[in-house]
């Protein structure tokens, strides 16, 4: 926010490479321990390491900050050999006292959300599951959790828990978020808000250094006008391209179309908790079979799979013997007479009206549902507001139906199922699971999968869990995205992320 | 006085108006003549044509929807009608300048005295800026504005309307003009500020040598001030003579009836006697006079013969048939 | 009695051509049908009007019926202007939106017509601390920057096309209130009011047997000109998601929903556009002559 | 002079006051809040209510309120619930992008709309005044961000010779000191940025600019007409002046009065009204600011900025109104 | 003969606005400062003055069209002045005006029917007399009933000013103000229109207050006539009298400027120095000494008493009105 200088450099002779990446909002803070929006993690996850760090093409984990970790059998304390090379881009050492400092910092507040969320804390219990981070030597940090915790070391690997300079922390007070200090690839340099946020290469990254010598993030807001900077090359990636653009950025050659893995679904729940049509299953199958997917996903450009269970295929624990409903629309009208709705009902559809990167059409796609379910005399009526009053409305439970979607944060199925499907989040109110779908049985497994550490079983116990979920029929699972992002073809290298943000060490941009 | 040349003469003026409800004839068909050095009186009801009359012989008529369609405007020997917009700006406020009727309306509210007089000055004269303002000043002092260089600064509303009239002739007397057309210039202040109005005309007259136009539709003023007076009805002249002539023995039924209808200040009082009727619309104008519709003395050829202004007496002019011999006698 | 009755000069004339007289209204329809603008902004509303009538008549397609195959199809034989981005017939769409428009436009600038004119008729005509409270309240909505006014109005309210017709409705209020004091004010002053007065006629009939009939020009010159800004209003919020509820086909909406196309079919974001333009523009031609017809000042 | 400003300054104060009552209101009446709109989806019931006690969400409306008119009272516009940043702060940042758009619009409007609205009136029924005024219809019927993505389509997409959005082209340079772009590159030298800049202020200020500019050349024409009817009109071609002269002094002069309040009213508006045009160019100014904020439910930023503008409106019109008491000098200022 | 209406010692005075924020002290514009008179049943009054001197408003008031800032009204021996409502309304049948400006007194969106129904309706007269109560006031007032469905706006000045007069007839009133009926009006039609109310005046035994600035027409109509000068009475009396032999400095120059219409005879003139000062700020003493041809010191601080000055009963209020009798032809 510094008014005197603003620089937004080229590459000038020097042949310094310059990465311009369009987006289309600004960070909120660049402190990723307080902050939830993929623009801001995105920034962050080139400043700061965590622990551990994803492989570059799924949720695997790599040695970053931590090199090598060991886990008790009861699987309560994990112990982390931290590198002893790493300095922070203040200069300071970093060391294990570091890493507790972070961790102690992260109970502090309520402001630090995914903490919070990852770990189950509370009002009361502010550490949640983690029940204490000591420094068992300058470079030794050892974690004791109150209770297993099967997808700990994905969830370490996520942005939110990048190790940042305490003394910076110190320095800066409140006003950190727009000084961050850590220990990634990338520099912060400055922030002109509403603009542009300029990183510079960290010369002395302990990993591969980056290849490129600038970032600078720009806020375009309009998807279309976002395009067009890129056409006329006054940006070199963007992300968030308008599903109709795809073709035509297709046929450019200077341009090129890179689809970030999927990790995330979309669906329509149906809120069983109200009463009347809804809470009948044999209401629920008979919408999933009256919606054609086919045409649904023909909305999505192309940037879309069909969807059949909660969690995306690239995830393990994927139940791929699950056969979709299939469009039929006799059949559909057979099980709604049978269920007593032969004339059909009057329902309400909630929607909201800024595309997220699982649903770059909401709107279409209400509009097609709507159209779709006429079929079978169920007459909807679509709600479209902004996305805060549609979160409101859902988690109050004030819809019949509702889109919503949930990108991945650690890769592991436990954080789709449990958190969109079990019965401890269908409170009113604050509900993730919004189809307030509450069996005790999947109940049951997830409880179970949680505190088993065995890959395998854990896998078995999912796969039995989607056939549950399947078969009452919740949701109508729409799709699976693969957000694209449109590039200059002079970018190589670019592997995008399945969590939606990955490190530009690796990427060059050729001449 | 015979013999003396006419400094302007309007010869058989028409001055029409093209308006999308039809033809409006303001001024149709108006002559007469102004001495060098005389007041003239122009009166008459409103809508009569009095003002587009002077309008017309400053070549100021609107247009569209106005076009003056016939005569002559002989000054000084050549006709206003035929110079060029160019010419006729040499002629306004330097040859002939006017006063016109609202001096609440008729300065420009936003300069100052100042600008606007010296701006007049400056059009017509080669002098420098500060002998304008030092003309400007003389000149207001002429007509009687107190501490004339400090008033000079001033902003219109800033004085009052006997004030600003004497602002405007100030202002019409800049550049010498042989001939002063004011449109009743008093009619819109009180009794006793209008007495000091023509007190002023007559000074001005008899320092300055110059003629004068004055329009009014008093008759006390034209008595007052005139030397001759032109009566005018729907746009033509009704009676054209000495104002003592007109009042002594004026002719036309229009004059008199106007004298009639007047209250007079005397002991006894007198029921009044109103001309009937109403003024004609100049749009659509009865065949024959058209004063007959409210004539007292209305003949049968009153509603077919329009008659034309005759010379019933030495410089008495009267456009009535009660006058014009030949058809007087076949009435009788 | 002797007194003379005043000859009726037009009889006298033998021009009299009918007995029937012209109240000013009369006059001023008059005037307005003499004006060619006027007349082409009645054309353009006439047209609107029949086809919001005839809509189902007139619309090649049904607005709601989607065929996603055929989804942002160039105009064509088939489908005149193109389709949208769910295969709809964008002229169909346009046809029944003529009909949410004139909703929109008449019941928002009904909202801030009653509402202003009730505010600003009592202000004006009673003055002093009703006017001052009144007046007050005005230069507050009309210091709140209106977009941002009519978006939090819906935001409140919640989003759909009768919440937003509310809102561009109350946006509308002090335009009216406004016009409608300073109507009130400059005819309170008339001396047919002070006559009303005199023989002894009471508030309520003099505000609204003689103010009010005599405010209503600058008053009906605004009502048209309202409902093209009520109009450009609730498609402007329509725009950003604030207005009707898919699938209803309003013009804004439409604009919006196809803006992210505007690369590759730009029909779709162009017949939208020019629909809300024309028929604002007929309303605009229309109150444009309207307010000539009924400003005194520009009578002969 | 001075007391008239101060008066009228002091009689600003119940409006701000009234304007802030209404945001405050209207904000807080907006279903959904900051807490969850700063923790996502993601977070737990417990978490936001945690959030919303720290930002004392939970208080009494009328402490709420009450807090926050003594932060403005002491100057403070506050923080950014979202953002953490002192809204202050931000609005250097995007004020000066508003105030250079609406400045540049409205001296597009004025060039045009006055010269438009002379001439036409001049030129009564010529062809000339009938189609600028047609034109002018049509100024005020287009949707502006209609207008915006056909321009959009015509100049960026199809033929490639305007920016399509933001302020500045990446790459370009610019050392900013007030953050108006085009003074900044003028007082920096930067002859580079000066263009860009201005190219980039060319379709969204046009845009912007098209209907203060029909309702400018309207309001001259007729106030044009009005004036040139005027008595003392007729006295100044009495007086045998150029046609010039008392067009462009003695009529021009009079007839800018009316034309001023609607340039005062218009700027106002410009400010607030920008949301439409800034979203659609991407404008990094406060129509798009207090849009987000509203969306974000960040009721501090709605409500300071509100408040801002609302301010900036009245003065501006204050400012209106001080000129053309300037320029008639028939009112007085006691 | 009995007083039909009094006004006793009246004042108008209006609050200007001040810009300034916080002061107590409002300037006042004094239009009308403390007039008294009273207006015999079946006379005419004439007032007369130039303009702003308060002549409408002293009309006004004694309506109770306005409310005074000070001072009595009486009308038929009754306190008027603090009627309200209903009774205030009751009072309106018997005291009504006719305005000067003939275009602006109709309202030009109810032909003339409606308009001269009105009061008739408010006070309740059955349906069935209304139109013939209406066609019989148009006959009066010389129209026709034929005229009863037009506009206002298809009438001539003149013929809308008998319409004025219709409705001010309507109630059948007593006391008629008629604010400058004449002024705005052609010279030829001006003496239908006198003619007219003055018939009138005899068939309806009608009394009236004749506002106008023309001398001369209310030297025609009046038998008293009262001169105003800013807000003041300065003269009152008979008509001839007034007019013969006018005692005030400032009757005497007003009548000395009408100009005379005929040729033949030079009047001498009094020409006055300066303007009507303003009544927001009017002068100390006698509000006339500022142009007074005669004034002393005494004028400049002492405002003098309307006194009587002559037998026959005129008054003036000047501080030598005595002198002035006694130095001229009144011996
Ligand atoms: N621009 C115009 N268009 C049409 N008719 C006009 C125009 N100007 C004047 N007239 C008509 O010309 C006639 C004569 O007008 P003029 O102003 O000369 O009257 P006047 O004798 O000066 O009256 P007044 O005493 O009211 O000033 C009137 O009937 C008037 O309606
Ligand atoms: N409602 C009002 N508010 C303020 N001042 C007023 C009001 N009505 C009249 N005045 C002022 O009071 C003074 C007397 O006005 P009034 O109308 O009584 O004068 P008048 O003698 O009738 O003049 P005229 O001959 O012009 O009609 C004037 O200076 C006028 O400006
Ligand atoms: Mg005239
Ligand atoms: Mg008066």
């Amino acid at each position: 926010g510094d008014s005197t200088s603003k620089s937004n450099n080229k590459d000038n002779g020097g042949g310094e490479k310059t990465l311009v990446f369009g987006r289309g909002a600004d960070s909120i803070q660049l402190d990723p321990s307080k902050v939830t929006d993929g623009e801001s993690i995105y920034v962050t996850n080139q400043i700061y390491d965590t622990l551990v760090r994803y492989v570059e093409e799924n949720t695997e984990v790599k040695p970053a900050l931590a090199t090598e970790w060991n886990v008790t059998d009861d699987g309560l304390v994990w112990t982390f050999q931290l590198r002893d090379d790493v300095k922070f881009h203040d200069g300071t050492d970093f060391t294990a006292e570091d890493v507790v400092y972070n961790f102690e910092r992260w109970t502090t507040s309520a402001e630090f959300t995914y903490y919070g969320y990852m770990f189950g804390a509370s009002e009361d219990d502010m550490g949640g599951i983690i029940e204490k981070v000591e420094a068992t030597g300058d470079y030794e940090v050892q974690i004791t959790l109150s209770e297993p915790n099967a997808p700990f070391l994905q969830t370490l690997a996520m942005p939110p828990f990048g190790i940042a300079s305490p003394d910076a922390i110190e320095e800066h007070g409140d006003n950190y978020f727009k000084n961050p200090v850590g220990t990634g690839p990338f520099v912060f340099k400055e922030w002109v808000p509403d603009d542009s946020i300029t990183l510079t290469k960290n010369e002395d990254y302990f990993g591969e250094v980056a290849k490129i010598d600038k970032v600078i993030f720009r806020v375009i807001p309009d998807n279309g006008a976002r395009f067009m900077e890129l056409q006329a090359g006054t940006i070199d990636i963007m992300e968030g391209l308008n599903p109709q653009d795809i073709a035509t950025a297709e046929g450019d050659d200077a341009l090129q179309i890179i689809r970030r893995p999927s990790m995330n679904v979309s669906y329509m729940a149906m809120n069983m908790d109200k009463g009347g049509p809804m809470s009948d299953k044999l209401v629920r199958q008979a919408i999933n079979m009256a919606i054609n997917k086919d045409e649904l996903i023909a909305l999505y450009e192309g940037v879309g799979k069909e969807a059949k269970n909660p969690i995306p295929p690239s995830l393990w624990g994927f139940n791929d013997d699950i056969e979709p409903y299939a469009y039929d629309v006799e059949k559909a009208k057979a099980l709604l007479a049978e269920a007593g709705y032969a004339d059909g009902f009057d329902i309400t559809l909630h929607t909201f009206s800024n595309p997220r990167p699982y649903m770059p059409q909401p709107k279409l796609a209400a509009q097609a549902i709507a159209e779709m379910l006429k079929e079978v005399n169920i007459n909807v009526e679509i709600t479209e507001s902004d996305w805060d009053t549609h979160l409101a409305t859902v988690e109050n439970g004030e819809h019949d139906m509702a889109f919503l979607g949930w990108t991945g944060d650690n890769g592991d199925p436990d954080n789709f199922l449990y958190v969109l499907l079990d019965k401890d989040n269908a409170t009113v109110g604050s509900a993730g699971n919004i189809a307030f779908y509450k069996s005790d049985e999947v109940h049951d497994i997830l409880k179970a999968a949680q505190v088993e550490m065995d890959q395998d079983k854990r896998t078995e116990l999912y796969l039995k869990v989607q056939e549950i979920i399947h078969e009452d029929a919740p949701w109508v699972p729409i799709a699976h995205t693969t957000p694209p992002l449109a590039a200059k073809s002079s970018v190589v290298d670019f592997v995008p992320h399945p969590t939606g943000s990955e490190p530009f060490n690796l990427l060059d941009i050729k001449k | 006085m015979e013999s003396v040349k006419p400094l302007l003469e309007v010869k058989n003026l028409h001055t029409h108006f093209f308006t999308k409800t039809g033809v409006v004839r303001a001024v149709d068909g108006v002559n007469f003549d102004v001495k060098p050095g005389e007041t003239l009186g122009i009166v008459g009801e409103s809508g009569s044509g009095k003002s587009i009359t002077a309008m017309s012989i400053l070549g100021l008529i609107p247009s569209p929807p106005g076009r003056i369609v016939d005569g002559e405007i002989l000054f000084k020997g050549e006709d206003l009608l035929k110079k060029s917009e160019n010419q006729m700006r040499q002629i306004r406020g330097k040859e002939i300048s006017m006063v016109f009727q609202d001096p609440m309306t008729s300065l420009n509210p936003v300069f100052s005295v100042e600008k606007q007089m010296v701006e007049t000055v400056l059009a017509h004269e080669k002098v420098t800026k500060k002998q304008a303002r030092d003309r400007a000043i003389e000149l207001l002092n002429l007509v009687g504005i107190p501490d004339p260089s400090k008033r000079v600064k001033n902003y219109p509303h800033e004085f009052s309307g006997g004030m600003r009239q004497r602002v405007m002739i100030a202002m019409a007397l800049a550049c010498n003009p042989s001939l002063l057309i004011a449109d009743e210039p008093t009619t819109a202040l009180d009794v006793t500020i209008q007495a000091q109005i023509l007190e002023l005309f007559k000074k001005m007259q008899k320092e300055l040598d110059m003629a004068i136009i004055m329009i009014t539709h008093d008759l006390g003023v034209v008595a007052e001030v005139c030397d001759r007076v032109l009566v005018m009805y729907a746009g033509k002249p009704a009676e054209f003579t000495d104002t003592k002539k007109l009042f002594d023995q004026g002719k036309h039924p229009y004059t008199l009836g106007l004298m009639n209808s007047i209250p007079k200040i005397s002991p006894n009082k007198e029921k009044l006697i109103p001309i009937t009727g109403l003024p004609p619309n100049l749009g659509d104008l009865p065949k024959g006079c058209s004063f007959a519709p409210r004539c007292k003395h209305v003949m049968d050829s009153c509603l077919s013969i329009d008659p034309t202004l005759q010379e019933i007496d030495e410089n008495h002019f009267v456009r009535c048939l009660l006058y014009e011999e030949s058809k007087k006698a076949v009435t009788t | 009695m002797s007194i003379e009755p005043i000859p009726n000069v037009e009889v006298e004339q033998g021009k009299v051509k009918s007995t029937k007289s012209r109240s000013l209204g009369m006059e001023a329809l008059f005037r307005l049908l003499r004006s060619k603008t006027s007349i082409v902004g009645l054309i353009i509303i006439l047209i609107l009007m029949i086809t919001a009538l005839f809509a189902p008549l007139i619309a090649t397609h049904d607005p709601t019926v989607q065929s996603i195959p055929n989804r942002y199809q160039a105009p064509s034989s088939e489908h005149i202007l193109g389709t949208d981005e769910l295969g709809r017939d964008i002229f169909s769409r346009i046809v029944f939106g003529t009909r949410i428009s004139i909703q929109i436009g008449l019941i928002a600038v009904g909202i801030s017509m009653v509402v202003g004119v009730f505010l600003g008729a009592v202000a004006g005509y009673f003055g002093k601390w009703v006017d001052q409270i009144v007046m007050r309240f005005i230069d507050i909505m009309m210091a709140f920057p209106s977009i941002l006014l009519a978006i939090a109005l819906v935001a409140v309210l919640g989003p759909n096309l009768r919440n937003a017709m509310i809102a561009v409705g109350i946006v509308g209020v002090p335009q009216f209130a406004r016009i409608v004091r300073s109507a009130v004010l400059s005819v309170k002053e008339t001396e047919f009011i002070e006559a009303a007065r005199a023989i002894g006629g009471k508030h309520g009939r003099i505000l609204f047997g003689h103010v009010l009939p005599n405010s209503m020009a600058p008053i009906i010159v605004q009502a048209t000109l309202g409902i093209g800004t009520a109009i450009l209003d609730a498609a402007g919020l329509s725009f950003l998601g604030l207005g009707a509820q898919p699938p209803t086909p309003e013009w804004g909406a439409m604009l919006s929903d196809g803006r992210a196309a505007i690369q590759h079919a730009p029909w779709v974001v162009a017949f939208p556009g020019l629909a809300i333009f024309l028929f604002v523009l007929g309303f605009n031609l229309f109150g444009d002559g309207l307010r000539d017809a009924l400003d005194p000042k520009l009578k002969e | 002079m001075l007391k008239y400003i101060t008066s009228r300054l002091l009689m600003l104060i119940p409006v701000l006051i009234g304007v802030s009552i209404l945001a405050f209101s209207l904000i807080h009446l907006v279903p959904g809040d900051p807490a969850r709109s700063i923790l996502g989806e993601k977070a737990t019931a417990a978490q936001l209510e945690a959030l919303r006690n720290e930002l004392g969400l939970n208080d009494p409306y009328v402490v709420q309120y009450g807090r926050f008119l003594g932060h403005i009272l002491q100057g403070d516009l506050g923080k950014s619930i979202q953002s953490k940043e002192s809204i202050g702060v931000e609005l250097i940042q995007k004020l000066p992008a508003t105030i250079e758009l609406a400045i540049f619009a409205m001296v597009i409007a004025i060039v045009i709309g006055v010269l438009a609205g002379v001439i036409a009136a001049v030129k009564q029924y010529s062809w000339f005044d009938n189609i600028s005024m047609t034109v002018s219809l049509f100024g005020v019927s287009l949707p502006i961000f209609w207008l915006g993505l056909m321009m959009i389509w015509i100049f960026s997409v199809t033929f490639n010779i305007l920016p399509p959005s933001g302020r500045l082209t990446t790459g370009v340079e610019l050392n900013t000191i007030t953050n108006f772009y085009l003074l900044d590159s003028i007082l920096t030298g930067n002859w580079v940025a000066l263009k860009d800049a201005f190219l980039h202020l060319l379709m969204p200020g046009i845009a912007l600019a098209t209907i203060p500019m029909a309702i400018i050349a309207r309001m001259t024409r007729s106030s044009m007409l009005e004036v040139m009817r005027q008595d003392y009109i007729r006295t100044a071609n009495a007086k045998g002046l150029r046609k010039t002269i008392i067009i462009f002094q003695h009529a021009l002069k009079n007839a800018s009065l009316p034309v001023l309040t609607v340039v005062g009213l218009q700027f106002g508006l410009l400010l607030g009204g920008a949301v439409l045009t800034e979203s659609i160019f991407s404008w990094p100014g406060v129509g798009r600011y207090v849009y987000l904020a509203v969306l974000g439910r960040d009721y501090p930023v709605v409500q300071s900025t509100i408040l801002v503008i609302a301010a900036i409106f009245v003065f501006v019109n204050l400012i209106t109104d001080i000129l053309y008491k300037y320029l008639d000098p028939r009112i007085k200022y006691e | 003969m009995s007083a039909l209406l009094e006004l006793k010692n009246i004042k108008k005075h209006f609050p200007l606005k001040s810009e300034k924020l916080f002061t107590k002290e409002k300037p006042l514009l004094k239009a009308v400062d403390g007039i008294s008179l009273s207006v015999r049943s079946g006379e005419t009054l004439g007032l007369v003055g130039e303009s702003g001197c308060g002549k409408s408003t002293a009309g006004r008031m004694a309506l109770k069209l306005l409310e005074p800032t000070e001072g009595e009204i009486w009308f038929k021996g009754e306190n008027i002045t603090n009627y309200r409502g209903e009774q205030l309304r009751k009072l309106r049948r018997e005291m009504q005006i006719i305005f000067q400006d003939p275009y602006a007194s109709l309202n030009p969106r109810k032909t003339i029917e409606q308009t001269l129904a009105e009061p008739l309706k408010i006070f309740g007269m059955p349906k069935g007399q209304v139109t013939q109560r209406i066609d019989y006031l148009l006959d009066v007032v010389g129209l026709s009933s034929y005229h009863k469905q037009r506009y206002p706006h298809e009438f001539s000045g003149g013929q809308r000013q008998r319409i004025g007069i219709a409705r001010a007839l309507a109630l059948e009133p007593e006391l008629v103000i008629c604010d400058e009926p004449v002024s705005a009006l052609d010279v030829s039609i001006q003496a239908q229109v006198i003619n007219l109310m003055e018939e009138l005046q005899a068939e309806f035994n009608l009394t009236y207050i004749f506002i106008a600035h023309d001398l001369s027409v209310v030297h025609h109509i009046s038998d008293r006539v009262a001169v105003m000068y800013l807000g003041k009475i300065v003269e009152l009396g008979d008509a001839g009298e007034v007019y013969s032999n006018p005692k005030h400095p400032y009757t005497q120059a007003l009548l000395s400027a009408v100009p005379e219409t005929n040729p033949h005879r030079e009047k001498e003139r009094i020409i006055l120095k300066g303007d009507l000062p303003s009544p927001a700020n009017p002068p100390a003493g006698c509000k006339f000494h500022t142009r007074c041809p005669f004034a002393e010191d005494i004028c400049r601080v002492q405002e003098p008493e309307l006194k009587l000055v002559s037998t026959g009963g005129q008054m003036a209020a000047c501080h030598f009105a005595k002198e002035v009798v006694t130095e001229g032809n009144f011996t």
